[in-house]
């Protein structure tokens, strides 16, 4: 499949966003240098075309659920950077009020769900969202992400076999990011092409590339439509790349350089950014894009910094929900 | 009052609920067409059709994570599982998820979801099959465990279950489905609260607490132990998580004796809990350590005549409250 | 493929023992219905031909496990039916010695290595066999069976991806007797052609009916060569069906008496006991091994009756294992 | 003697025995290529090779299992569970399989394995990756439970567990890994044997039982509480099934007061147990009840300051000791 063309309005919108993930996670980084975030970080820088193009195939009232490497698909989905760096800090102001950290973002408001720290066991949960979906006839569609490293345990194959047999509006999205921490993919598959998978579930399957954000969003926005139309859940498989560790403590000894930097060619910003001047768009508008989006995450880590610490008080009051009629 | 089996109360239970919520779904392995595996369902699904009484595939930790996400989002699932030896395929599923994410979303998802189905030995199917769980659930915040051991206590605390905004883990018994016992007549609804303990049978001499199927087994040791002369007072939690002791150390204060009988494996679990909080909240009245009778340190035999001497009998119970009354 | 010929004296063998299990489950089926034997009785009755079939394409040295379901292939493998019934009835004597009952039994002397009673549970197991084998340099081979209900399940996905991935000496066969417990396929799988499956582990598949003893030694014996040659495991997906209920609870109302009368036209031990006749064997050959089998069933619910109950040291002294050298 | 880190311990544990016996083989994830997630399998891929050394995917519950199996035929796997809460994917292979197996086959087959890996809260890991999971194993008959605290006891347990031939839950700690602490001289084997508490600290006033990373905590309230003149005897068990009481009780004797120190969550569990046996084995003993100092009914909160709340405090362990000693 050829690549789409893209609007100029849109990939301007989605480089912005992009941008501000990239930007967001390069601070936080070195926020976690500084000791003022800790526990694990994972970086999703390299990847944000995934969650960008996939934002746009969705509407607001669909359902979205990540791994821990959940920053880009939260700031994609609308979450303000402050809450989202305030949660990195541990702060009350935080998205997950300083409870879930990085790994556990969460925004109900936009329907991002987490933010989720055991490999694969969140993709029954998306299940079952798009389950509720059907039971109560709603047309939303969710759309559930998980690394390639992800395919080989049980809650995989018991989320996408369900899904299968009863249709469920879901799309499973399989970043194959090419590493599960330092393990490459020929060392945990016996598969090459991921998207065989769909088979064993009679499901339909999908695979690219994914540094073109116009082409995630369009392959992805079929598979959505099929959720949507009540035509049956999708496995995708988006070939990527993460330029950083798997999190901030992995100095990612198990790949070359030369890889590195061979892929680093595909910096999904770069190949937005490169694509609007071939549009036509002027240098200085994407600057202006850039200058705006780093005093947004410079006003972000401000307001973490100056934030209140997570309280005692929520974390002894959220261990139960309160009785009656909800 | 009418008198139900177990299994009819639990029955009542569900029916009531799934007419007065429609977010009430029950989903498992052959609950559906094949009307439960125990029976306990029988009759829903041709009430209330194939969207609300869903029979699942054998994957566990596949359709307790759909219950989970579901209940996230707004319904409110009755999950069973066939037995409870079969939540530990789906463990992961029920302590990383159900009982973290109201906190873990700082209150901002609910997770109203119960888990059921029976529990503990049921004659005979050996060590794969005869797990009482309790001990693995009643330790995690997040979670509410029940235990039912009469008709009535299952049906008035399956209807709190449905109706609580939290996970609840609601463990029943094979060999419990049968018994038969008072249940509130027709049109008379009766909510149990979690953490009521029941004062079954009162007496001065010992305090015993006990739960699920050994319940019977206590009080048919209590009325040998009342021809004696020994009176026993029993309790029974009734809920493991939240458990509520207030009943057991003011009996204790009185009896200043305390005897706990349980299935499950001797070490820890909610048999140490109680013992551990009896002695810290009674101190000064016991006369006696604290005493458990309890299912034998053993994973469970096939054999009848092995499985008999694994769980607690009569006998093991008399001795105890024997020894904490320095008796004979 | 086309039905192999029969070697006229294996397929005498392989009808003596179908006959052996058909009729040691149903003298089973009585001595259940009187109370003497316990728990859950799941019988073979209908699928003989597998265990049979199976069992003729194994060395003595290659490792078996079955699930509950698991009298069948524990008779074939050369269990005396006396310690098969002794077990059934809690004894001493049994191959258990009364400490697994029906669902667990045990013949490490002949490699059945049980006998698993949680679905999917014992695949991994399996598998782990397998591993042994060539962590050893030895050229044994694992089979593995289970039902088709067992495939939605994580532990039967994790085992085959491990096994694929690992290129493991081991046979995975489906016995998909189409339901699992009252649920018929079309309930339980997306997938008609559970065969398929093997495809997103990148292993080999097969697909074949089970009520031809000939067929099922002659096609499972490929996939055997294939794992004792090195070249990796198989999913085989074989057609069957069950005779009986799941377990003696089940009075299996959830299918017509005309399926059932329909599928008792494939019955393997009528299939083979014609296909002798055609051979030229005389009928009188073949009622004297069904008299002997009789004798031997007897004999052995004589000597179930006789032996003395599961003994309380057994069951104390086999929780943990002696230490020191083993 | 010299000093190591507890991961060093463990590595020289590993390294040791799998020189001495050519069954024993390590999997799990990342311990291979990548040296381990917290290097404690550091070099042992370049010694042993990918034969002894396996890399596995994301799949607990099938590397688990692929162990059990490989050990029921004679090999002696040391599966590495990158944390202890991956192990709850794979509960039903450590639960139905490794601890059943010897008695199902009454005997015939023995499962000769080792699970560990780093266990309870490792700094701001939140919720889902912060249990200290002891209760939900220490209740299983079949298996063994070390949990050692210092790098001695790492390394000597572990060398006993790798040549057991019983399954064996090995819970070390992540911010256990790189204290330091003495080890014997390398050429002089020690084998801690199972079920060996060890007196840590002597003292006449106050018996202190604890083990994992609140060792540590406990310690150093010991040492604050002896500048105040109050002198507690603390000690580690290493090893929660079997759990020796002995020098427990003889300690309780002495003292008669007792305070139980864990990371884990307060009800049942090891924690509770203990309490249980020692009201019952030093019931004449005690002038207080036993009080225990444990891990937060709470799941862990993501923030630093809310986690350091949550887990023990040296400040509570002597608020403790002195309410047992009616202190101030
Ligand atoms: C059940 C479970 N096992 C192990 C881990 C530890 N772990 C966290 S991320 C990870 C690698 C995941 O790789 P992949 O699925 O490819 O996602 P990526 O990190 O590349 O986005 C591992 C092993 C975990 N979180 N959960
Ligand atoms: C994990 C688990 N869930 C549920 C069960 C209960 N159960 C036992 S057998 C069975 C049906 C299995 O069907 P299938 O795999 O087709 O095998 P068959 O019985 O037909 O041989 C079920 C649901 C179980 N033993 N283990
Ligand atoms: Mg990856
Ligand atoms: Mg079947």
């Amino acid at each position: 499949m050829g690549t789409p063309l893209p609007d100029k309005d849109d990939l301007l919108r989605q480089y912005r966003s992009m941008m501000r993930i990239r930007r967001f996670e390069e601070e936080a980084a070195r926020n976690y240098a500084k000791g003022r975030i800790g526990g694990f970080l994972h970086l999703y820088i390299g990847q944000e075309a995934i969650a960008v193009g996939a934002v746009d195939a969705l509407r607001d009232q669909d359902y979205v659920f990540q791994t821990y490497r959940d920053h880009g698909i939260a700031l994609a989905r609308g979450m303000p950077a402050k809450a989202a760096m305030a949660e990195l800090f541990g702060k009350d102001t935080g998205c997950s009020r300083g409870m879930g950290g990085s790994m556990h973002f969460f925004d109900v408001e936009r329907n991002f769900l987490g933010g989720w720290a055991i490999v694969g066991g969140h993709m029954a949960l998306a299940a079952g969202t798009a389950f509720k979906s059907r039971y109560n006839g709603e047309d939303r569609v969710t759309i559930c992400f998980f690394g390639e490293g992800s395919t080989n345990i049980g809650g995989f194959h018991e989320a996408m076999s369900l899904a299968g047999l009863w249709k469920l509006p879901i799309v499973f999205v399989c970043e194959n990011n090419q590493y599960a921490m330092g393990t490459p993919l020929e060392r945990t598959s016996a598969l090459k092409d991921l998207s065989i998978k769909a088979k064993g579930y009679a499901m339909a399957g999908a695979r690219f590339e994914g540094h073109d954000v116009t082409l995630v969003q369009e392959r992805i926005a079929e598979a959505v439509d099929r959720a949507r139309t009540g035509a049956g859940p999708t496995f995708i498989e988006v070939l990527t790349y993460r330029f950083r560790g798997h999190s901030m403590s992995d100095p990612a000894k198990y790949r070359s350089r030369t890889e590195l930097e061979q892929k680093k060619q595909l910096d999904p910003i770069q190949v937005a950014r490169e694509r609007i001047l071939e549009l036509g768009v002027e240098e200085a508008k994407l600057d202006d894009i850039d200058l705006e989006v780093d005093e947004e995450i410079d006003a972000a880590v401000k307001f973490a910094e100056e934030s209140e610490p997570a309280r005692r008080e929520v974390m002894l009051g959220t261990v139960y929900a309160e009785e009656g009629e909800l | 009052m009418r008198e139900l089996r177990y299994r009819e109360a639990l029955r009542e239970a569900m029916l009531e609920e799934m007419e007065r919520d429609e977010r009430v779904f029950l989903m498992g392995e052959e609950v559906g067409h094949y009307q439960g595996a125990y029976k306990v369902s029988e009759g829903l699904l041709d009430k209330f059709g194939e969207r609300r009484v869903i029979d699942t595939p054998i994957a566990e930790s596949g359709f307790a994570g759909i219950g989970i996400g579901a209940a996230m989002v707004g319904l409110r699932p009755i999950i069973e599982f066939m037995t409870w030896n079969f939540s530990f395929v789906a463990f992961d599923q029920v302590i990383s998820n159900a009982a973290k994410i109201h906190q873990m979303s700082a209150g901002a998802i609910h997770v109203p979801i119960v888990f059921r189905g029976p529990n503990g030995a049921a004659r005979q199917v050996a060590s794969q099959h005869s797990h009482a769980v309790a001990p693995f659930y009643v330790g995690i915040p997040g979670l509410y465990v029940c235990q039912p051991s009469t008709p009535r206590d299952a049906k008035g605390l399956l209807k709190t279950a449905i109706r609580s905004n939290n996970p609840v883990i609601f463990l029943e018994g094979e060999t419990l489905y049968g018994v038969k016992g008072e249940v509130p007549d027709e049109g008379v609804e009766e909510l149990i609260p979690f953490g009521a303990s029941r004062v079954a049978r009162h007496g001065a001499d010992c305090t015993i607490v006990t739960w699920g199927r050994p319940y019977y087994v206590a009080m048919a040791a209590a009325e040998k132990l009342a021809a004696d002369g020994t009176e026993c007072e029993v309790i029974d939690p009734r809920t493991l998580r939240p458990l509520d002791m207030g009943p057991v150390i003011k009996s204790v204060r009185k009896t200043n004796r305390c005897v706990v009988v349980h299935e499950h494996w001797p070490y820890g679990g909610p048999g140490a809990e109680v013992v551990d909080r009896v002695q810290r909240e009674a101190f000064d009245y016991l006369d006696a350590p604290v005493e458990r009778v309890t299912g034998l340190d053993v994973p469970m035999p096939y054999a009848l005549n092995l499985e008999n001497e694994v769980l607690p009998t009569e006998e093991r119970v008399i001795d105890a409250v024997k020894r904490v009354s320095y008796a004979k």
